[in-house]
């Protein structure tokens, strides 16, 4: 299986695979990148300072985010997984909602519930993320199945990491999907790692993408460091599935350049030297040759973005942070619709009580 | 009004609910073509076509998860579990998916959902066709947990299910399937949840039961009103809201509370009664509560009729508990 | 992917395929298949006449079981389905013990707990069935795991239908296999339906062979009512298995001929003309013909085999039918290997009370 | 004698073991050259090889799966889950098939797998790092489920684990993983399944309890003890068996029972307890049986300090029973 590529990591691109994007496409594009970049650099600072009590960071993995994501319409629906912020951001999350999720404060849309990074937004067609690896994979081909059934002309776009293809779910949900010949794009963030895990340990399969056949479509896999590969991918594959020609999988080759989360010590189990060879890949650096190259960004405006961007992130999470811990009935609320009799019971006691 | 057993009642009211509500879908193993491997879903395909009447591969973990992610689109799937005893490759979606999805979610994303599945024993199907779990989705917040004795209130309470926007876990006592017929009403009615019914007034002694057992329980009641013995049996219909006012009532009454079911004893919803009755009106108790229940052992075939607790071992501890 | 076949269902040929089998071992096997047939024949006409509460028929998969089991060394391990009962059979269970089973009686090694067709046999490292569908496939993983870890020179078998591969067992264990590169060949009969649900259903795989490359090795695909090819195909690989070259995915096209359980009526779903398409394939039928070409059978020594062998399983079935049911402390045994105070009472409680 | 905590407890146990038997096995995600993801298994890998601490594919159902094939094949697996959280995957070979090939085969087949996993609440885990379920493996007949209160205990109840013929859920309640140390003998020493730990002798209140939240009622305990009330406090450390004796006894003399679990309440083990109690002993009770336990909704993240009992929340119970 070949690798979809189109701009290599010194900044050198193929202009015949080019994907159809205008000039402003590709600023917002590297907009996000850096807004993800920032966002991540913030969030493992307010961990380390014990402002907010768990992150998870997806520096290096930008790329398939924000390239998988900008091919989708805004009425497609979007599976994450807890490293794809730039998703949230790129469909219109406002910021301070990212970040009133990760101090769990009263205005944070999951109401306190969950650890730091399960975000989900249901204006957007983006479904809240739990922590069980591979879970939502079966979730998204219900979705599919249901805009099929509907004839609605609509996406679903689903992610998750190497570690989640060797669930049981992996291979439930990509054979319905086969089977039904669903409108969705399975797309795994091959980071190399699942925590310790090296890939090379988690499948003998010679790569991801050819786990496809299995259910009878097809797979393709490319540099999940290069948007450009990315977003070509994502939009053949994303047009594919809209006009029933069913499901795809995409394996976007990329590298976890951190700890799998702040409860984590990568080097406990890989080599720094490794680090440094996936560091001369970032998914950034080769964007931003490429449009400077193509006169789309001048040195000035970058540092003008990436400080704004910056400014934009850390005034978001002081917001957020001002913002008081949820109130206690929310601990009770959305179990059910309606509260049911011992819920109110608990509730009630625990408002006389006080404890 | 026609007269209908249970497995009939399922099926007519999955139809009924289907010509009124186009979002409902069914989907499982063998329910299309086959009509479901108990009769459920028997002709719904013809009526309804393939894509509502979904033949999913052999995977429950997929089955629940796709309803999950159907729900989510605005769909209402009713997902069979050919039997409880295969519903376990679902749990994790099941306890960490379909019940906490509305929650995780902050109420974003309610997951309406109901699984039906036949359970129990007493149809000579042995170790793995026969099990009665209702404690572990009893104990598992987020779910709904329904379950009827009668093809009356399984109309009325898979109505009701049907309609909920939470998940709810139907389960078919599937030994009553077919052993007694009653009128159902065509028209449309609901059983609301969190409601007993009350199938015996008595004096001396609460019965709590609920499934199949209603109808042991109701031998066993026979069998002590023959020795002046008064049991009042409540049927509980569903397990989660249970009718826990019902309950208590009815031992403020009686000072007398005997559970009966065909799970296993420890860790048994019987267990959740009797402590309920034990904090709650303690003082009004004239002996002790006691559970009848399977054994806890796994589920053996060969002797079923005696693992199961035939309406003599329910009479037993009637007596022990009316000649405290 | 090209089906490996040797013997046509006219009983014609391929004698540069012919694996070298001895006369013996063929007579041998042609007496195991007549044996399977005639078992079948006895355990569904017991289940009509209310002898036996349920049977399942694996009529029209004789070879495959057989096959691939003939394959084995004796101190090979297997986890067969509850249509296996030839491997049983052929490893040298009792025929008594498998009629003690269906009539979950005082002798059965099941202590009738278990529906008929739940065979196992320790003593044969045939291990005891269960009704979920997939879940040994990890079992046996396991054990192959433990026979590596101990280097010693035995591989495992394990058996399931094509229903088997839509589950999430099918999947994780197969991609551990790949992983630890383990002595194990996976057997899929795949007799074209699970219940109801024909195999174009479950799945959208060109075959159900080559989901193989997904776990990085090879997947191989014979006509499973061919006893030459499977066997064939069985050895090479169990052999492979057995010199450290890992593991094997085998898919045995066949079909079942009959319902899939005494439970179940075929003709909601499927057609007649495909079960007489199905008929003149018949696995017993060319092998008996390549038999008679060979000089290994005659019609008079046919006769008489077939004769012996109904009467075996007639006279034993009668033998079973005569035991006692099993006692009641057996429903309380082997929960744990000790009976823990509540076990106990609870046998106590039932001996003293009667009920 | 080494001054241990907990989690340092189950790797020196571990690695006693292995030392001792070479049948010994550990699998797991992370557990090999990551030593775990709450060190648990430091250092193993290193010593012992990646044959015998296996880092397994993400897929907990391959991995209690495998487990027991490795068992079935004389091996001695200890399977570690990261989270007890993320067991489900592995629900049906845990329900259907580990606790259930002894007796499906007739005894021939025993599967002695220890499966290891932290779980509990109070080390701001949220919603999907902090449950405590183990009620679910309680009502499954052929498990054994047991969980350390201290660093001796855990030793002592680990080796029995790893030498059981039965497969075993050794729970470890990780918000004491290193928030207590204590003196751990080097030498080998076993503490039997079934046998309750009397952690403070009283005479007005017994209060049982298990896991971390022993900890939560010793303090509790203080607390009423300021007040005058006497409380007994056992740790019952085995789930099941549980040691239903070391319970009545204490009940027979306080007449007074509080059961405290970090699970929810609905279908909690508690109920359990209560249940046997009011079977048995009501003659002798005082005042309502009591049961503090989480709410019963999913585990929430901010609050979880309210969500899980506080001392105080037991003390409330505590003085509600003594003042009855
Ligand atoms: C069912 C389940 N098992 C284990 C875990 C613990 N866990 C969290 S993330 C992770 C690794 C996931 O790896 P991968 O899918 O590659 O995603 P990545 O973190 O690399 O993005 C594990 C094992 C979990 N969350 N869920
Ligand atoms: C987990 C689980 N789900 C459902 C069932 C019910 N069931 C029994 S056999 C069967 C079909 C199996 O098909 P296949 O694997 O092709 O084997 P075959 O019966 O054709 O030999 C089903 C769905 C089950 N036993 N286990
Ligand atoms: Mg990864
Ligand atoms: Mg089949």
């Amino acid at each position: 299986m070949e690798m979809l590529s189109i701009l290599r990591a010194d900044g050198e691109y193929d202009p015949k695979l080019e994907p159809d994007l205008s000039d402003e496409d590709l600023v917002k594009m590297y907009r996000h990148l850096i807004l993800v970049r920032k966002f991540n650099e913030r969030g493992m600072a307010l961990q380390r300072q014990g402002r907010i009590g768990f992150f998870i960071d997806s520096t290096g993995q930008e790329a398939c985010q924000i390239g998988a994501a900008y091919a989708l319409n805004s009425n497609d629906w979007v599976y994450p997984t807890y490293r794809d912020v730039g998703v949230c951001f790129l469909r219109g999350v406002p910021m301070k909602v990212i970040f009133d999720q990760l101090y769990a404060n009263a205005q944070d849309y999951m109401k306190g519930r969950q650890l730091g990074v399960h975000w989900g937004y249901k204006e957007k067609n983006i479904v809240t993320i739990g922590s069980p690896i591979a879970t939502q994979l079966v979730h998204a081909v219900g979705t599919a199945y249901a805009v099929k059934y509907k004839n609605h002309r609509v996406v679903t776009l689903t992610f998750f990491g190497d570690g989640a293809t060797s669930q049981g779910e992996f291979h439930t949900a990509l054979n319905f999907a086969g089977v039904f010949k669903l409108p969705i794009v399975f797309f795994c963030e091959n980071n190399q790692y699942a925590i310790s895990l090296p890939v090379r340990r988690q499948t003998a399969s010679e790569n991801i993408a050819m786990k496809a056949w299995s259910y009878g479509f097809e797979g393709t896999q490319v540099d999940g460091n290069d948007i450009l590969a990315v977003y070509k991918a994502a939009k053949d594959t994303i047009d594919k599935a809209r006009s029933g020609g069913g499901p795809t999988l995409i394996e976007g080759v990329t590298y976890r350049m951190g700890g799998h989360s702040t409860a984590d010590d990568p080097s406990k189990y890989r080599n720094q030297s490794e680090v440094e060879m996936w560091k001369k890949r970032d998914p950034i650096l080769r964007f931003r040759l490429y449009l400077m190259k193509k006169g789309l960004l001048s040195e000035q405006e970058d540092r003008k973005m990436q400080q704004e961007m910056e400014n934009e992130v850390n005034e978001t999470a002081k917001e957020a942070e001002k913002v008081a811990p949820p109130a206690l009935s929310t601990m009770f609320s959305d179990v059910y619709e309606e509260m049911p009799w011992h819920l109110k019971e608990e509730l009630d006691d625990l408002m006389k009580e006080g404890t | 009004m026609a007269q209908l057993n249970l497995v009939q009642t399922v099926n007519q009211t999955l139809r009924e609910e289907m010509r009124r509500n186009p979002d409902v879908v069914i989907l499982g193993e063998d329910v299309g073509r086959n009509g479901g491997v108990f009769r459920a879903t028997e002709g719904l395909m013809d009526e309804f076509g393939q894509e509502r009447v979904i033949d999913t591969p052999l995977a429950e973990d997929a089955i629940v998860g796709a309803a999950i992610g159907m729900a989510l689109y605005g769909l209402h799937p009713v997902a069979e579990i050919q039997f409880l005893d295969f519903i376990y490759p679902a749990f994790n979606q099941i306890v960490s998916e379909l019940a906490k999805m509305r929650y995780r979610s902050g109420g974003q994303f309610p997951t309406h959902v109901v699984i039906r599945s036949p359970y129990g024993g007493g149809v000579k199907g042995g170790h793995y066709h026969s099990q009665s779990t209702e404690a572990y989705f009893i104990h598992t917040p987020g779910l709904y947990v329904v379950t009827p004795s009668t093809p009356y209130d399984a109309k009325g309470l898979l109505l009701t299910s049907m309609r909920m926007h939470d998940p709810v876990l139907f389960l078919e006592p599937k030994r009553i399937y077919r052993t007694l017929k009653e009128e159902v009403p065509e028209e449309d009615y609901t059983v609301p949840l969190g409601k007993a019914r009350l199938v015996r007034a008595g004096s001396d002694i609460t019965l709590v039961s609920w499934g199949a057992m209603v109808h042991t329980c109701k031998a066993a009641v026979d069998l002590a009103q023959n020795e002046g013995i008064s049991v009042e049996l409540i049927d509980l219909r569903s397990l989660l809201p249970f009718d826990l006012e019902a309950i208590l009532t009815s031992v403020k009454k009686t000072g007398r509370l005997v559970v009966a079911h065909e799970a296993t004893r420890i860790g048994g919803f019987g267990g959740e009664i009797a402590a309920q009755a034990s904090e709650r009106v303690i003082d009004y108790l004239k002996a002790p509560i006691m559970r009848v229940a399977g054994f806890d052992t796994p589920f053996p075939y060969a002797l079923e009729n005696i693992y199961l607790p035939p309406p003599e071992r329910i009479l037993n501890t009637i007596r022990k508990v009316a000649h405290y």
